[in-house]
């Protein structure tokens, strides 16, 4: 690449070039930066409470029976604990953050294209949040309906899902304004040289990402909008008294989620393609394999949806239609694998704290991968749809997917945001133990899913009460971990040691210019870009 | 019977099982192996300068492109032949019909009788169409490996063959309110000739007059054994004397068939001395024929009751019925050994488990809802289609606003109740006690 | 590209298309209901239809496909430099929307008076399928009907734009933003009117 | 930058464009009378492409946009499509 290094104003970058004073230099900022770490700090916020949910739901289920809460509250703790995972941490999590961190700069661009957008984009979140919480207090109490919100449970429950549903209308819509951006940026906004060949796979997965975003999120919209409607005015769509039918709210509802897993997904995989590289000092194997395989992915997990339903009532044409059509899904995610596997070999592989985090994702990706085949074949699905098998799938894939993606970006970027660096040996320890506390957590749920338990279970019966405390014992090791990493990622954010501007050797716009990045991230003229993103040699890393 | 070898559900499913977990180990190994090799062997202590900067291959592409697709088309076809055996009902199954309700399940065999454990013989597969009375409620038997939702408003169906005698966990799968958890009964796998005894019995005058007072909801309040419940317990209801109140008036007659059939289409005329005036009215509830049934069965409960020839026949229903109550009224309590509740005491964890009190405070202070002090004979204004109307909190209107709220909407409030259906007649007798406390 | 000052019409232009995109799902969830209980009940759909006065429909068909011609004729003049043109143009469309609102309200008012509402008794009494066909209505053209409501908020707010000159006959890309949204409006209408109003009359 | 100086599009052809719009209109009024079974609905629906297509080609410049609007269109309404079939997938075997 030309030398796009400038003189920084100040080593603090972008902190130091609000353009509001105080408090409002974060709150009314349109740049891509301040917004993303918006976003991030909030989206840690969260994560921190949806865990502590997740742990005291564990607690719960230590022993049978009455543990620590009563059924209703811990009916309304798992709704709480999905609600906020899902549509607060995992599906803005990488996008909103990282995207709106690195996206840009990524591209060569100066900010995003919509940048006032973006701002509304993250009080949209905020608001929804915001309605989410107040949900809790408000109304006949904290909803009670899970995650999912099927009806006719969600329409007829006296709990608050009415603004519940409010609030995911708006989280929706933020996720929207993002995707819009984010499309529009990458399209319009790449620098010279920036061919669609030289964008890195990160971008391109946020690229792949936000076409989701923006095709499916509105059917959730409408879902919500007409449970609302069915609770408020009695427009009985889903209502078999009124000729409606329950199951057409299932169809609508994963029309949106099924490929909102993907949203959730596709960035963390996106991350980890551009972490492989880096420490491995080889280009990304198979690199138009793995931008075909994101797009595939985005456009058939459009088609899958129906495989939540095999044993709603739907009919057998359709549980084939569907059980076939995700067994394709299957293939892009392994060429995937197979290629980062490939882009190790022959390497000089270092093993920092990024490379374990993403490597962490392959294999517990894998997991979640393989149990999801189990998942998609008609007859095993059977037995183990809604159950401990499921919970157990689906946290191999978000919390082992996303969520260890999510992980490797914050080792990977913060320290060229805050331009310090965390201790490694500890990020390392902090994995281990992490990556122990949720193999036992989640293999055990795993079994005891396989032994019949059914999800949502306030109580259960004696026989699943060991593999019920071996995950509730692995849950406390996760917590650890998890806390040990976050310290540690906080330590080094205020007092850890100056990085370069390229700690990791990166070949990608973003390790080209000052940590923290600048204002406007490019001095006075654009970069011009002459290679890929991963093209080591030309970069002068090796 | 036989005239295939049966392929049973349980064989049909594991089948896929172990196809997909066996390719899905080797692959998992593979990769595990694969990436911890390639980490350890291209070390950058060993190489600090990669050996090459190959980035792609077309022919790897293609193979590991097309080795996958073949594999998940296996799992794929084996997972829909496993499904199409679990749909495929032998022509021999039994048809029963299974009822899901908040929070209990209700299975009806042909000749009508019912129970809430699923009876069925061993090596003759069984039909279960499934419906539901109110939410999503999902059947689901672990050890049969089959799973099937139950829609309100359609007719789902699950087979399954119990190969061995047993009894199997039966849970409902699918999320469907406070106690989700506790939708559970068993099948009861049982030899066929027994079985054949077993659903024979309803001629058996006592298994289906108690089957009806169970259909009717009669024993949430009345024992059989002599110990109080909300009402007087059914031990020795043939022609026992009892002293009732009628308009203030106590006095003894004894208990025939003509006063028991008052007693139950208008209880409160006379009201039975030490009990709360809380059953109540049958008139128009129970059909002509389950009348006779209840009738004939409680007038042969004479003497200490002892009860006759039931005792062994229904060893198994009442084993099963601790837990039932439990189900349906106090979750939380602690255990059955407990006395029993008292009806107001209930009616207030009944309050508590349907989320009552998140709209109606019991102190006096609006909320969403009207209060629920002073509720009980209180003058309400109501809006019925549109036109208002003063009526005053009794039963009635108890159970109107309870199963139907939109109807009848009070002055000033919105709207918002949603009907609690599932609420059954014994419950909204202890809401109603524990309402008249709030004074 | 220079950075700050440098306005990108075309992006401006993908961007609020990638929005209508958005809008067009949103009515989709509504037209996949649409399409599903129309299959599972024909022939209530088409008894529920006949209440449905094709007078109202048509005569709103025409109001919004004439204030898209007013929509897409202001863009032109405006950038033709004729801007009290645009801003007549622009007036119309909004009183256009006016006229579709009152409308609606009588024919929403009179459906209302025969007892046809959501949850009302006398739905009660219909068949299941017709129940389904007035909730679908009320939902489909209730959501329009906001839509109406936004996009005419949103030409007024053109309006003023354009009469403090920020909007001009070298910088329109805001009206033509607008006008999409409006257009987008009247798109949605001409699958609603054939689709309640005119099955089999 | 060039496309700001995209296509203006004449008032003639707007006004050409409405007449044709509300002649449609009036066709599938008209169409609407006959019974022709399920055909109905697929007439009805093939006049509203119709009509949209007017609208979104020329009120909305789309035929004067470049190739990236329109195979987003495409792709869009595509989705859309798929989302509705598929369903039927249930619907219709149910």
């Amino acid at each position: 690449m030309s030398d796009v290094r400038t003189t920084p104003t100040s080593d603090r970058g972008f902190f130091d070039e609000g353009q509001y004073p105080g408090i409002f230099a974060w709150l009314l900022s349109t740049d891509h930066k301040r917004i993303g770490l918006l976003y991030f700090w909030c989206i840690i916020a969260f994560f921190c409470v949806g865990a502590t949910l997740g742990l005291l739901l564990r607690l719960e289920l230590f022993a049978p029976g009455e543990t620590i809460m009563s059924a209703q509250t811990y009916n309304a703790t798992f709704t709480l604990h999905g609600v906020i995972m899902i549509f607060l941490f995992i599906i803005p999590g990488i996008p909103a953050a990282f995207g709106n961190l690195i996206m840009p700069i990524q591209i060569g661009a100066r900010d995003v294209a919509f940048p006032k957008l973006n701002l509304f984009s993250w009080y949209l979140y905020i608001t929804g949040a915001i309605l989410a919480v107040t949900s809790l207090f408000t109304g006949g109490g904290p909803p009670d309906t899970g995650w999912t919100f099927y009806v006719p449970f969600s329409a007829q429950t006296s709990t608050n899902v009415s603004l519940a549903a409010v609030a995911v209308f708006i989280l929706g819509f933020s996720s929207i304004l993002t995707g819009l951006n984010f499309v529009t940026t990458i399209h319009r906004l790449r620098t010279e040289g920036m061919t669609w060949m030289r964008i890195p796979l990160f971008t391109w997965s946020l690229y792949a990402t936000a076409w989701i975003q923006i095709l499916a999120t509105p059917v959730i919209g409408i879902t919500v909008a007409l449970l609302f409607a069915e609770r408020v005015i009695g427009t009985g769509l889903f209502d078999p008294a009124q000729g409606g039918d329950p199951i057409m709210f299932q169809h609508l509802f994963w029309i949106y989620s099924h490929p909102a897993v993907y949203i959730m997904i596709l960035p963390g995989m996106g991350v980890v393609s551009d972490i492989i590289p880096v420490f491995s000092r080889k280009p990304c194997f198979g690199y138009k394999a793995i931008v075909v395989s994101s797009l595939a992915i985005a456009f058939a997990g459009s088609l899958v949806w129906a495989h939540h339903m095999y044993t709603s009532g739907m009919s057998d044409m359709a549980v084939l239609v569907f059980s076939f059509l995700t067994f394709i899904v299957a293939i892009p995610s392994a060429i995937k694998v197979f290629n980062w596997l490939a882009t190790l070999y022959e390497g000089s592989i270092l093993l920092d704290p990024p490379l374990l985090y993403a490597l962490s994702f392959i294999l517990l990706f894998t997991i979640g991968g393989l149990t999801g085949l189990v998942l998609g074949a008609a007859a095993a699905d059977v037995h183990v749809h809604d159950t401990y098998f499921v919970v157990g799938h689906f946290h191999f894939v978000m919390f082992g997917g996303t969520g260890m993606a999510f992980f490797a970006a914050m080792h990977y970027w913060l320290p060229k945001i805050y331009g310090r660096m965390y201790d490694k040996t500890i990020a390392t320890v902090a994995w281990a133990i992490m990556v122990i506390g949720f193999l036992i957590l989640y293999i055990s749920m795993k079994i005891v899913g396989m032994q019949g338990m059914p999800r949502r279970y306030y109580d259960y019966v004696p026989e699943f009460t060991s593999l019920n405390q071996l995950a509730t014992v692995g849950s406390w090791i996760l917590a650890v971990g998890l806390v040990l990493m976050f310290a540690n990622i906080f330590r080094g954010i205020f007092k850890g040691d100056p990085v370069g501007d390229n700690p990791w050797g990166g070949a990608s716009l973003e390790w080209q210019i000052p940590s923290p990045p600048p204002m406007e991230n490019f001095g006075e003229e654009d970069p011009v870009v002459t290679h890929g993103p991963y093209d080591f040699t030309k970069a002068g890393i090796l | 019977m036989n005239t295939q070898p049966l392929i049973t559900t349980t064989e049909a499913v594991d089948k896929a099982f172990y196809i997909i977990f066996g390719i899905s180990g080797v692959a998992l190994l593979g990769i595990t192996v694969a990436m911890v090799y390639l980490v350890w062997r291209y070390n950058r202590k060993r190489y600090p300068v990669p050996l090459s900067q190959k980035d792609h291959n077309v022919w790897l592409e293609i193979t590991w492109t097309v080795i996958p697709s073949i594999l998940v088309m296996v799992m794929f076809w084996y997972g829909w032949e496993g499904y199409l055996s679990l749909r495929r009902i032998p022509d021999n199954a039994i048809p029963v019909q299974g009822t899901a309700r908040m929070w209990s399940w209700l299975f009806t065999y042909e000749n009508g009788k019912t129970s809430d454990k699923l009876y069925v013989p061993v090596g003759q597969p069984v039909n279960v169409r499934l419906n539901s009375e109110d939410v999503l409620h999902s059947f689901y038997v672990p050890a049969f490996r089959v799973k099937r939702d139950c829609v309100p408003g359609m007719e789902t169906y699950a087979w399954f063959v119990a190969e061995e005698p047993g009894s199997y966990d039966l849970f409902c799968a699918e999320y469907c309110g406070v106690a989700h958890a506790d939708m559970i009964t068993t099948v009861e796998a049982i030899p066929a000739a027994e079985f054949a005894g077993w659903l024979a019995e309803k001629p058996s005058a006592t298994a289906a007059g108690k089957g009806l007072l169970q259909k009717h909801g009669c024993l949430g309040c009345h024992s059989l054994d002599g110990s109080p419940m909300v009402g007087p317990s059914f031990q020795g209801i043939g022609g026992r004397q009892v002293t009732v109140v009628a308009n203030g008036e106590s006095r003894t007659l004894v208990s025939d068939r003509d006063y028991l059939e008052k007693a139950i289409l208008d209880p409160g005329v006379e009201i039975v001395e030490g009990f709360p005036a809380a059953m109540p009215p049958y008139a128009g509830k129970i059909p002509e024929e389950d009348m006779t049934g209840i009738l004939d069965y409680l007038v042969s409960l004479t003497g200490d009751g002892s009860s006759v020839e039931e005792a062994t026949e229904d060893e198994a229903e009442e084993a099963n019925k601790p837990e039932e109550e439990g189900l349906a009224e106090e979750p939380t309590a602690p255990a059955d050994a407990e006395e029993p509740a008292s009806p107001a005491e209930r009616g207030e964890a009944l309050a508590a488990k349907n989320g009552c009190l998140g709209c109606h405070s019991v102190d006096g202070s609006k909320r969403v809802g009207p209060t629920l002090k002073g509720f009980w004979g209180s003058e309400r204004i109501v809006t019925r289609d549109g036109q208002e109307t003063t009526l005053v909190a009794d039963d009635g209107y108890l159970i109107k606003a309870l199963r139907e709220p939109s109807a009848e909407v009070l002055q000033g409030y919105p709207p918002a109740m949603p009907p609690y259906p599932g609420l059954s007649d014994e419950e909204i007798q202890d809401l109603r006690s524990w309402l008249e406390t709030l004074k | 590209m220079s950075g700050h000052v440098h306005k990108d019409y075309t992006g401006a232009k993908f961007g609020m298309w990638l929005f209508l995109f958005t809008e067009v799902l949103l009515f989709g969830g509504l037209f996949l209901l649409y399409a599903v209980y129309l299959a599972r009940y024909p022939q209530e759909f088409i008894s529920a239809g006949k209440e449905l006065n094709v007078w109202f429909g048509g005569g709103n068909t025409m109001v919004l496909l004439t204030s898209s011609l007013f929509v897409a004729i202001s863009i032109t003049a405006l950038r033709r430099g004729a801007k009290t043109l645009c801003l007549r143009l622009l007036g119309s469309t909004i009183v256009c929307a006016a006229i579709f609102m009152v409308n609606k309200y009588f024919e929403w008012s009179a459906k209302i008076s025969h007892g046809i509402y959501p949850g009302s008794d006398h739905m009660k009494e219909m068949q299941p399928g017709e129940m389904v066909f007035f909730n679908l209505y009320y939902l489909t053209t209730g959501l329009h009907g906001l839509h109406v409501i936004i996009g005419a908020l949103v030409i007024a707010w053109a309006m003023i734009l354009i009469k403090k000159d920020r909007v001009n006959a070298d910088d329109w890309v805001i009206l033509e933003n607008a006008g999409l949204y409006w257009h987008l409006v009247d798109l949605i209408w001409i699958f609603v009117f054939p689709l309640y109003y005119l099955i089999l009359h | 930058m060039s496309e700001e100086h995209a296509h203006i599009v004449q008032y003639k052809t707007f006004a050409i464009v409405w007449i044709g719009l509300l002649i449609l209109t009036g066709l599938t009024v008209a169409v609407a009378q006959y019974n022709l079974g399920a055909m109905n609905i697929w007439v009805a629906l093939g006049i509203a492409t119709l009509k949209s297509g007017l609208v979104i080609a020329f009120f909305m410049h789309m035929k004067y946009e470049s190739r990236l609007f329109q195979l987003s269109l495409f792709a869009a309404l595509a989705i859309l499509a798929i989302f509705i079939g598929l369903n039927f997938f249930d619907v219709l075997y149910r």
